[in-house]
C-alpha cells in the first residue's frame, strides 16, 4: 500500500493548508529531484555518445555546446553574475520581450476569457472573430504588424502577446463555463455583486484550467519571442543570436542558443510550478483521493 | 410573504424526456410561518424551492415575494440546498466559506469573521473553522451550509433537507435552534423534509405535496402548545395526532382534517 | 504551382559526346531571383540535355537552407552566395566544391536609394544612417564596405539591420530605414513608381563586378561525379555566353521561376552571368570576408573550385 | 430548458436566429473596421488593402485551381500532423497524468524541449529526415502535441475523486478508473485541448511553408506573394483569411462535435445548445 | 467475514490539521450478518467504511475480510457512498450507471442492461433509466446509488447513510428491499445510519461509535422475532426497548443491555 501512503500524506498535507510532515516530505522530495537528474544525466550522456558517432557538423556533442555557452555567455566577471557583455545585451532583453508579452498576453488571454465563457452575448459577437484570427499565421502578418507597430519593441510584443493569448483564452473560457452550477446558483441567492462572483467564485474555480493554459502559454512565449526576435529590425536577443549563428552556419552558437531556451523553459516552468502549488494548493487537496 | 399560484414547471419541454415536476400549485406563506414541504421522493420539492428562491423560471403561473414577482432572486434570502457539499466552495476555509455572504450586508471583515463564527459554533462546529470543505464528514459540511445560510439572517429562509445527514442528537439540536433563531429574527422560513415526526416538530404548518406533477395534497395547521421541547412536545397527543395525520397523506390516503 | 515553373527537359536519352556520366538526373536549388536564371537557360535551351543531364531546379527559399539537403542527398548541387558558402566551409559545415561561377554584380542591379523627400544626398550623408539588408553580414554589407571605404565615409557608422523581403517597402516608407538597400527588380520599381534617388552603387570601385552565387555542391559528390560536374559547368558556362548578348532568353524564362512578370523582366537590369569561372575575382570575396572577421582562417578559392572544361 | 442561474449575467434564453446575427455583426464589425483604417489612410492601404478588396481577391483564389492545390497540401500536412499529435498526446497525457513517478522523470526532458522553437529546429529535422511533407507533418506534430498533452494532464486533475473511488470499490483496476472515469470526466477540456491544437497545427503548416516550404501549400502561395515586387498584399491578406476562416470552421466543428458527445457536461451546466 | 483489529486513522499526521478519527476500534462480523453503525457526525464512520473498502490504508490496525488483509479493494465488494450525487457518472445515464461495474462480472451487454433494469426496478426508477444524473431528484439519485451496489449482487455490501434523501414511504420500501435481498443472496451487510428506528429495525446487530476519534461504545444484538415487518415489528416491545438502548448509547448514556 506503499503508493496509497504516499497519496494520503500528499492529500490531507497541501502547502497553505497544512504544512507536511516534513522529514518525510523532504525525504521522497530528494528521491524525485534525484531521480530525475539521473534522467537527464544518462539522456546527456547518450546525447554526447550519438553525437560523437555521428561526427556531424550540424549536430556538435553537448561538451562543444556548453563550452560555448559558457565562451559566449557566461565568462563574465563574477559580480555580474558571470554574464558576459554579449549576455547581458541578448538574454536580458529576449527575458524582458518575453516577460512582458507573457503578462500581456496572460492579462489579455483571460479577461478575454472570461468575458466570452460568462457571457453568451460577448461570447456571440466575439466567438467568430476571435477564432479567425486563432488560426491566423502570424508569420504572414508581419507586414501588417509593421504598419500598425512599426519597428522594434511595440511590434514584438503585439506578436508575442497575439500569439500566446490563445491557449490562456480558450481554457480561461472553458473554467469559466464549467463552474459547478450549485455554486453559481449559491452566489445568486446571496446575492453577490457581480464582481463577488468573478472574484470569489468564478476565477477560483477557473483558476486550474486556466493555470494549463498559463502553463502552455509560457513556453509558447519563449518560442515566439524567438521569432519576435527575426521580425525586421530586431539588433539583439537569443533569437537573434540564434538565427544570426544559423546564417553564418556556426553551429555550436546555434545550439548554445537553443539549449539555452530550453534551460530557461525549464527553470520558467519550475518557477510556475511553485506558483501553481501556492495557488492551487486547495484544488490538489481537495483532488486527492480522499485518505 | 410568500404567495405561489398555479405554479407549473416542466422540464425539458419539447424533448423526449420532457417532465412535468409542478403542476397547478398554491400555496401561501405568512410572514414569519414555518412552513415545512413534504412528499415523495422526485416530486417536486426542490424544483418548488428553486422557483421561490428565482433560480429557475417556473414554465407556468408566478411566485410573489413580499407582494413582488419573483424575476431574480429575492432580497435577504438564504438557501440550504440539498446538495449541500457541492454548494460549498471547496477553495474556501470553512469560516470563509459562511463568511463570504456577509460581504452583501455591509459588514467590515472584523464583524463577518465574528458573525460567522457564532453561526459556526451554533452548529457545533467552531472546532473546524479553518478546515477546508472537504476535509469534513457529510453531516459536517451539511453544517456549515446551514451556518452559512443562519448567519445571513435572512427574512426568508429554504431549507431543502437540512438535517438529513446528521445523527438524531445533533438532528434533534439543530431543529431547536432553528425555532429558536425564528424566533429571534423573524424569519419566514421553508423547510423541506422527509422526517414526518420533524415535520410536525418545527413546522407551524405542513404541506404534503403529490407524486409528480406535484400539487397541494395536504396543509396541516400544527396547533401545538407553547416552546416546542423534544421531550413533551412529541409526547403531546396533537403531535401524535397530527404525525399519524400526515403520514397518511404522504401515503396518499385522504386528508381527515 | 508558382515555384517549379522551370519544369524539367524531356528526359533524354544521353548524347554521344557526353558518354559516361555518373548518374544523368540530378536535382539543383536554385532561388527565386534573377541570378539563378542561368540553369533555366540552360534547360529552356536545351543545353543540359546537349550534355546528357537532366536537371530539375528546386526552388528554396534562402541558400541556408538548401545545405541540410545537399547533406542529405535530397540534392545534388545548390545555387548559393559564396559569402555564406565560404562561411559553412570555414565552420566545417560543408565541404565546399564550385562547380561553375554564377553571378556577379552589375552596375546600378543593386543599389543604395533613398526616397525623393530624403534629406540622404551624398554617399557620405549616409554615415550614422540605417540600412537594411536581407542576412545580416552577408555578401550585401561585404560590397558596401568596400564602396563606402573608398567614398571616404566609415563603413562602422551604418547600422544594418535584417528586414525581409517583403517588407523593405514598408519600413522604408514609415521611415524605419533611412535609405534602401535594393536589388533588383526593386531598384527598378522604386525608380519608376517612387521615384526613389540613388545614392550609391555599392557594385562599383573597388566592388565593381563583385561575384555573388555561384552552383556548388560537396566536395564528396564532386568527387564520385566529376563528369556530371564537368557537364554541369559546361552547360551553365554556355547558357551564360548566350544570355551575354541576348535579354530575351533571360526574359522569357524570368517569370517561370521568380515573380516577375514579363514586362518588368523586359526593363530590369541584369547582373552578369559568368561564362567562365575566375578564382581570382571570387578570392577578392574570401579576403574581404577575413578582413571582416567573417572568417576563421583564410581560404584560397582556387582549391575550391572546379577545372573549366568549357570554351 | 430555462435554467438562468448559470450564467453570470442571467440573460433570457436566446434563440438561434439571434445568435448567429450577433455572430454575423461581430464579424462584419471586424471586417468594417479594417475596411476604414485601410481607406482612411491609418494604415497604408498599399500594405493594408481594404477587407471588400481582400473579400474579392478570397473569391477569385476559390476559384483559382492553382490555389486550391496550394489549399489542398497544407490541409493534408495539417490534418495529419493534428491526428497523430492527438493520438499520441492522449494516451501519453493519461500517463504523465496518472503516474506521478513518469512524470517526475520525465519533466526536465518534457520542459526543455518544449521552449524550443520549431524555426531552430527545421535545418536539423530537414537534415535527418528530409524536406518533404514529412518536415511539415513532424514541426506540426511537435508543436500541437504540447495543448493536447497538458489539457489532458490538467483535466485529470479536475476528476472528482469520489468518481474514481467508486469504481475502484467495484474492484476496477487503476487502468479501467482511468480509462472509464478520468477519461470520460476530462474529456471536454481535453477536447479544449484538441481545439486549440487545431489552430496551432493550422498556424504551423502554413508557417512552416513560409519559412522553409517549397512546392505547393498556402505558406508557399504567400511566400510567393511577399517576394514580389511590389508585394501582392491582397494576395497574402486573401490566402490568410482563407487560413482563419478554415480555422473558424474547424472549431465550430470540433465545438459541435463536443455539445453532442459531452451533452451531460452542457445540459448539466445549464448551457443552451 | 470481516474483522476489524485495533484500527486507527489519523488525517493529516503531523499537521496543524491532524485529526485521530478513529482509535482502537475492533470489531467483526459474520457471514451474511447485516450490522448497522451508528455514532455521532464526525466520528469517522465514513472513515472506517473507507478502510474496509480499501479506499484509504488506516495508520494502525488492521482490516480483514474473508480472513485476507485489506489492501486494495476486496473482491465483490459494493459500496454506496454517503455523497451519492457525486459518486454517480455525470457522461452516463442511469442505466449505464448501474450496468457498469456488471462489467467485472463478465456479462454481456444484454445480461448487464437485464440485470440493471431489474435493480432500476426494484428502487422505483424503472421509468428513469435514459436520464442522466443531473436530471434527477436527490432522492432519486441516492436510489440510483442502490440500484448500482444491488445489481452488483457483491458478498460485502457498505452502505453510508443510503436511505437519507428518501421520503419515510420510500425509505421503508428499500429497507425492506435490502432485507430481501440479503436473504435471498447471502450479502453481509455494513450500513451506517442516523435513524436509530431503521438500525434496529433491519440491523441484526448494531454497533453504537464514540464521539472521535470513534470506538465502539456499545454492540446490541437485535433479536426481533421471524421476517420483520415495517408495523408489526416496529410495535414489538423488544424493538421499542432496543430503540431506546441504542438512543442512549448514541447521546453518551452508559449500555444496559
Ligand atoms: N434538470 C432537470 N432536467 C430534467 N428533469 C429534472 C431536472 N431536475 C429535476 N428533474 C425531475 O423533476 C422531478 C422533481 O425533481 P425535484 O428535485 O424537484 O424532486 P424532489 O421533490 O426534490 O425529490 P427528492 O425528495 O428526491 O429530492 C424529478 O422527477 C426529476 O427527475
Ligand atoms: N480528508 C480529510 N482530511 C482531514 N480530516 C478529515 C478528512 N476526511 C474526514 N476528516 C475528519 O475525520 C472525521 C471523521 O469523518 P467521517 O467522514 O468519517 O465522519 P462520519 O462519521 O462519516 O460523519 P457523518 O455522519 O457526518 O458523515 C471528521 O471530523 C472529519 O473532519
Ligand atoms: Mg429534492
Ligand atoms: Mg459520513
Amino acid at each position: 500500500m506503499k503508493a496509497t501512503a504516499e497519496v494520503t500524506a500528499k492529500a490531507t498535507a497541501p502547502p497553505r493548508i497544512a504544512r507536511r510532515s516534513r522529514a518525510a516530505a523532504r525525504r521522497r522530495g530528494v528521491r524525485t529531484v534525484a531521480f530525475r537528474w539521473l534522467v537527464l544525466a544518462v539522456l546527456v550522456l547518450l546525447w554526447e555518445v550519438a553525437t560523437r558517432a555521428a561526427g556531424s557538423a550540424f549536430f556538435p556533442t553537448p561538451g562543444t555546446i556548453v563550452t560555448r555557452m559558457q565562451a559566449m555567455w557566461f565568462s563574465g566577471p563574477p559580480q555580474r553574475l558571470f554574464l558576459s557583455d554579449v549576455a547581458v545585451q541578448n538574454i536580458l532583453p529576449s527575458l524582458g520581450r518575453m516577460a512582458a508579452g507573457f503578462a500581456g498576453g496572460a492579462l489579455a488571454g483571460v479577461v478575454l476569457g472570461l468575458a466570452v465563457g460568462l457571457s453568451a452575448r460577448v461570447y456571440d459577437y466575439l466567438d467568430g472573430v476571435l477564432q479567425f484570427l486563432r488560426a491566423v499565421p502570424p508569420p504572414a502578418l508581419v507586414t501588417v504588424f509593421l504598419v500598425v507597430f512599426g519597428f522594434g519593441l511595440r511590434m514584438q510584443l503585439a506578436f508575442i502577446m497575439f500569439s500566446i493569448v490563445w491557449p490562456v483564452l480558450l481554457n480561461t473560457a472553458d473554467g469559466a463555463r464549467a463552474v459547478e452550477p450549485l455554486h453559481l446558483q449559491t452566489c445568486q441567492v446571496f446575492r453577490l455583486s457581480r464582481a463577488e462572483r468573478l472574484w470569489r467564485v468564478v476565477l477560483p474555480s477557473a483558476l486550474p484550467k486556466m493555470f494549463a493554459g498559463l502553463r502552455l502559454a509560457l513556453s509558447l512565449s519563449l518560442i515566439v519571442m524567438v521569432f519576435s526576435e527575426l521580425l525586421p529590425g530586431t539588433t539583439n536577443g537569443i533569437g537573434f543570436q540564434l538565427t544570426e549563428a544559423y546564417s553564418m552556419f556556426d553551429l555550436p552558437a546555434m545550439w548554445a542558443a537553443i539549449v539555452l531556451l530550453g534551460v530557461l523553459g525549464y527553470l520558467l516552468n519550475e518557477l510556475f510550478l511553485v506558483v501553481e502549488r501556492r495557488v492551487l494548493g486547495w484544488h490538489r487537496a481537495a483532488q486527492e483521493p480522499v485518505g | 410573504m410568500l404567495e405561489i399560484d398555479n405554479l407549473s414547471h416542466v422540464y425539458g419541454a419539447g424533448t423526449p424526456n420532457e417532465h412535468r415536476a409542478i403542476e397547478g400549485l398554491n400555496l401561501s406563506v405568512a410572514e414569519g410561518e414555518l412552513l415545512c414541504i413534504v412528499g415523495p421522493s422526485g416530486c417536486g420539492k426542490s424544483t418548488l424551492l428553486r422557483s421561490i428562491a428565482g433560480l429557475i423560471s417556473p414554465t407556468g403561473g408566478q411566485v410573489k415575494v413580499e407582494g413582488k414577482l419573483v424575476r431574480q432572486t429575492p432580497d435577504n434570502l438564504a438557501v440550504v440546498f440539498q446538495d449541500y457539499s457541492r454548494s460549498l466552495f471547496p477553495w474556501m476555509s470553512v469560516a470563509d466559506n459562511v463568511a463570504l455572504p456577509l460581504r452583501r450586508r455591509g459588514m467590515d471583515k472584523k464583524a463577518r469573521r465574528e458573525a460567522a463564527m457564532e453561526a459556526l459554533e451554533s452548529v457545533g462546529l467552531s472546532a473546524a473553522e479553518r478546515k477546508y470543505p472537504f476535509q469534513l464528514s457529510g453531516g459536517m459540511q451539511q453544517r456549515v451550509a446551514i451556518a452559512r445560510a443562519l448567519a445571513y439572517r435572512p427574512t426568508l429562509m429554504l431549507m431543502d433537507e437540512p438535517f438529513g445527514s446528521v445523527d438524531a442528537q445533533t438532528r434533534e439540536d439543530l431543529e431547536d435552534l432553528v425555532l429558536k433563531v425564528r424566533g429571534h429574527h423573524q424569519m419566514t422560513i421553508v423547510l423541506i423534509t422527509h422526517d414526518i415526526d420533524e415535520s410536525v416538530y418545527v413546522g407551524d404548518r405542513v404541506v404534503v405535496l403529490s407524486k409528480a406533477p406535484a400539487h397541494v395534497v395536504g396543509d396541516l395547521k400544527v396547533d401545538l402548545p407553547g416552546p416546542r421541547d423534544q421531550i413533551t412536545t412529541r409526547e403531546h397527543p396533537d403531535f401524535v395526532h397530527l404525525r399519524a395525520e400526515v403520514g397518511r397523506l404522504v401515503r396518499g390516503h385522504a386528508a381527515v382534517v | 504551382a508558382c515555384s517549379s515553373g522551370g519544369g524539367t527537359t524531356a528526359s533524354a536519352p544521353p548524347a554521344a559526346a557526353s558518354g559516361g556520366l555518373e548518374k544523368t538526373k540530378i536535382k539543383v536549388a536554385t532561388l527565386p531571383a534573377i541570378d539563378s536564371a542561368a540553369l533555366y537557360v540552360a534547360i529552356d535551351q536545351g543545353l543540359f540535355e546537349k550534355e546528357g543531364l537532366e536537371v530539375t531546379p528546386q526552388v528554396v527559399q534562402a541558400a541556408p537552407e538548401a545545405i541540410p539537403m545537399m547533406l542529405n542527398g535530397e540534392i545534388d548541387a545548390m545555387f548559393g552566395n559564396y559569402v555564406s558558402m565560404f562561411q559553412a566551409q570555414d565552420k566545417g559545415t560543408l565541404k565546399l566544391r564550385i562547380l561553375a561561377e554564377g553571378s556577379r554584380a552589375a552596375p546600378d542591379s543593386l543599389s543604395i536609394m533613398v526616397l525623393p523627400t530624403s534629406p540622404i544626398k551624398t554617399a557620405k550623408d549616409l554615415e550614422g544612417k540605417t540600412i537594411n539588408v536581407n542576412v545580416l553580414h552577408n555578401f550585401q554589407e561585404l560590397a558596401l564596405t568596400q564602396v563606402l571605404k573608398a567614398n571616404n565615409v566609415d563603413p562602422a557608422s551604418i547600422k544594418y539591420v535584417q528586414v525581409t523581403f517583403q517588407n523593405i517597402m514598408p519600413s522604408w516608407k514609415g521611415g524605419q530605414i533611412d535609405a534602401a538597400y535594393l536589388g533588383e527588380p526593386m531598384v527598378t520599381a522604386a525608380t519608376s513608381t517612387m521615384g526613389a534617388r540613388k545614392i550609391l552603387d555599392p557594385a562599383s570601385g573597388p566592388a565593381a563586378e563583385f561575384p555573388i552565387s555561384g552552383y556548388v555542391s560537396t566536395q564528396e559528390w564532386y568527387d564520385k561525379n566529376p563528369r556530371v560536374a564537368a557537364a554541369f559547368q559546361r552547360a551553365i558556362h554556355n547558357a551564360a555566353k548566350l544570355m551575354e548578348n541576348n535579354r530575351e532568353v533571360v526574359s522569357k524564362v524570368l517569370p517561370t521561376f521568380t515573380q516577375i512578370d514579363a514586362a518588368t523582366a523586359a526593363t530590369v537590369t541584369f547582373p552578369y552571368f559568368s561564362s567562365s569561372d575566375n578564382p581570382v575575382r571570387l578570392q577578392r570575396v574570401a579576403d574581404w570576408m577575413l578582413e571582416a572577421r567573417w572568417l576563421t582562417k583564410a581560404i584560397e578559392v582556387k582549391t575550391l573550385m572546379s577545372p573549366t572544361t568549357s570554351g | 430548458m430555462s435554467v438562468t442561474a448559470t450564467a453570470l449575467a442571467p440573460g433570457r434564453p436566446t434563440g438561434a436566429t439571434a445568435r448567429w446575427s450577433r455572430r454575423a455583426a461581430g464579424a462584419l464589425a471586424f471586417a468594417a473596421l479594417i475596411e476604414l483604417v485601410s481607406r482612411t489612410g491609418l494604415a497604408d492601404r498599399e500594405f493594408l488593402p481594404p477587407a471588400t478588396e481582400i473579400a474579392a481577391r478570397m473569391g477569385a483564389l476559390a476559384l483559382d485551381p492553382a490555389f486550391r492545390a496550394h489549399a489542398l497540401t497544407s490541409l493534408l500536412a495539417w490534418a495529419v500532423g493534428l491526428g497523430i499529435a492527438a493520438v499520441a498526446a492522449v494516451p501519453l497525457g493519461l500517463l504523465l497524468g496518472s503516474v506521478p513517478v513518469v512524470d517526475a522523470a520525465t519533466r526536465s526532458v518534457v520542459e526543455f524541449l518544449r521552449p524550443i522553437p520549431s524555426v531552430a529546429l527545421i535545418p536539423l529535422v530537414a537534415l535527418v529526415i528530409g524536406t518533404g511533407l514529412q518536415l511539415r507533418i513532424s514541426l506540426v506534430v511537435y508543436a500541437s502535441l504540447w495543448p493536447i498533452l497538458y489539457n489532458t494532464m490538467y483535466g485529470l486533475r479536475g476528476v472528482d475523486p469520489l468518481a474514481k473511488e467508486s469504481l475502484r470499490s467495484y474492484g476496477f483496476g487503476p487502468l479501467s478508473v482511468l480509462l472509464r472515469v478520468s477519461l470520460p470526466s476530462s474529456a471536454p477540456f481535453i477536447t479544449t485541448g484538441v481545439r486549440l491544437a487545431a489552430g496551432i497545427a493550422l498556424i504551423l503548416t502554413v508557417s512552416t511553408e513560409i519559412v522553409a516550404g517549397r512546392g505547393e501549400g498556402m505558406g508557399v502561395f504567400i511566400y510567393f506573394a511577399g517576394i514580389a515586387v511590389p508585394a501582392r498584399m491582397t494576395d497574402i491578406l486573401a490566402g490568410v483569411c482563407w487560413v482563419g476562416l478554415f480555422g473558424v470552421a474547424v472549431n465550430a466543428l470540433l465545438v459541435a462535435f463536443e455539445r453532442r458527445a459531452f451533452r451531460w457536461h452542457h445540459a448539466r451546466l445549464g448551457e443552451q445548445t
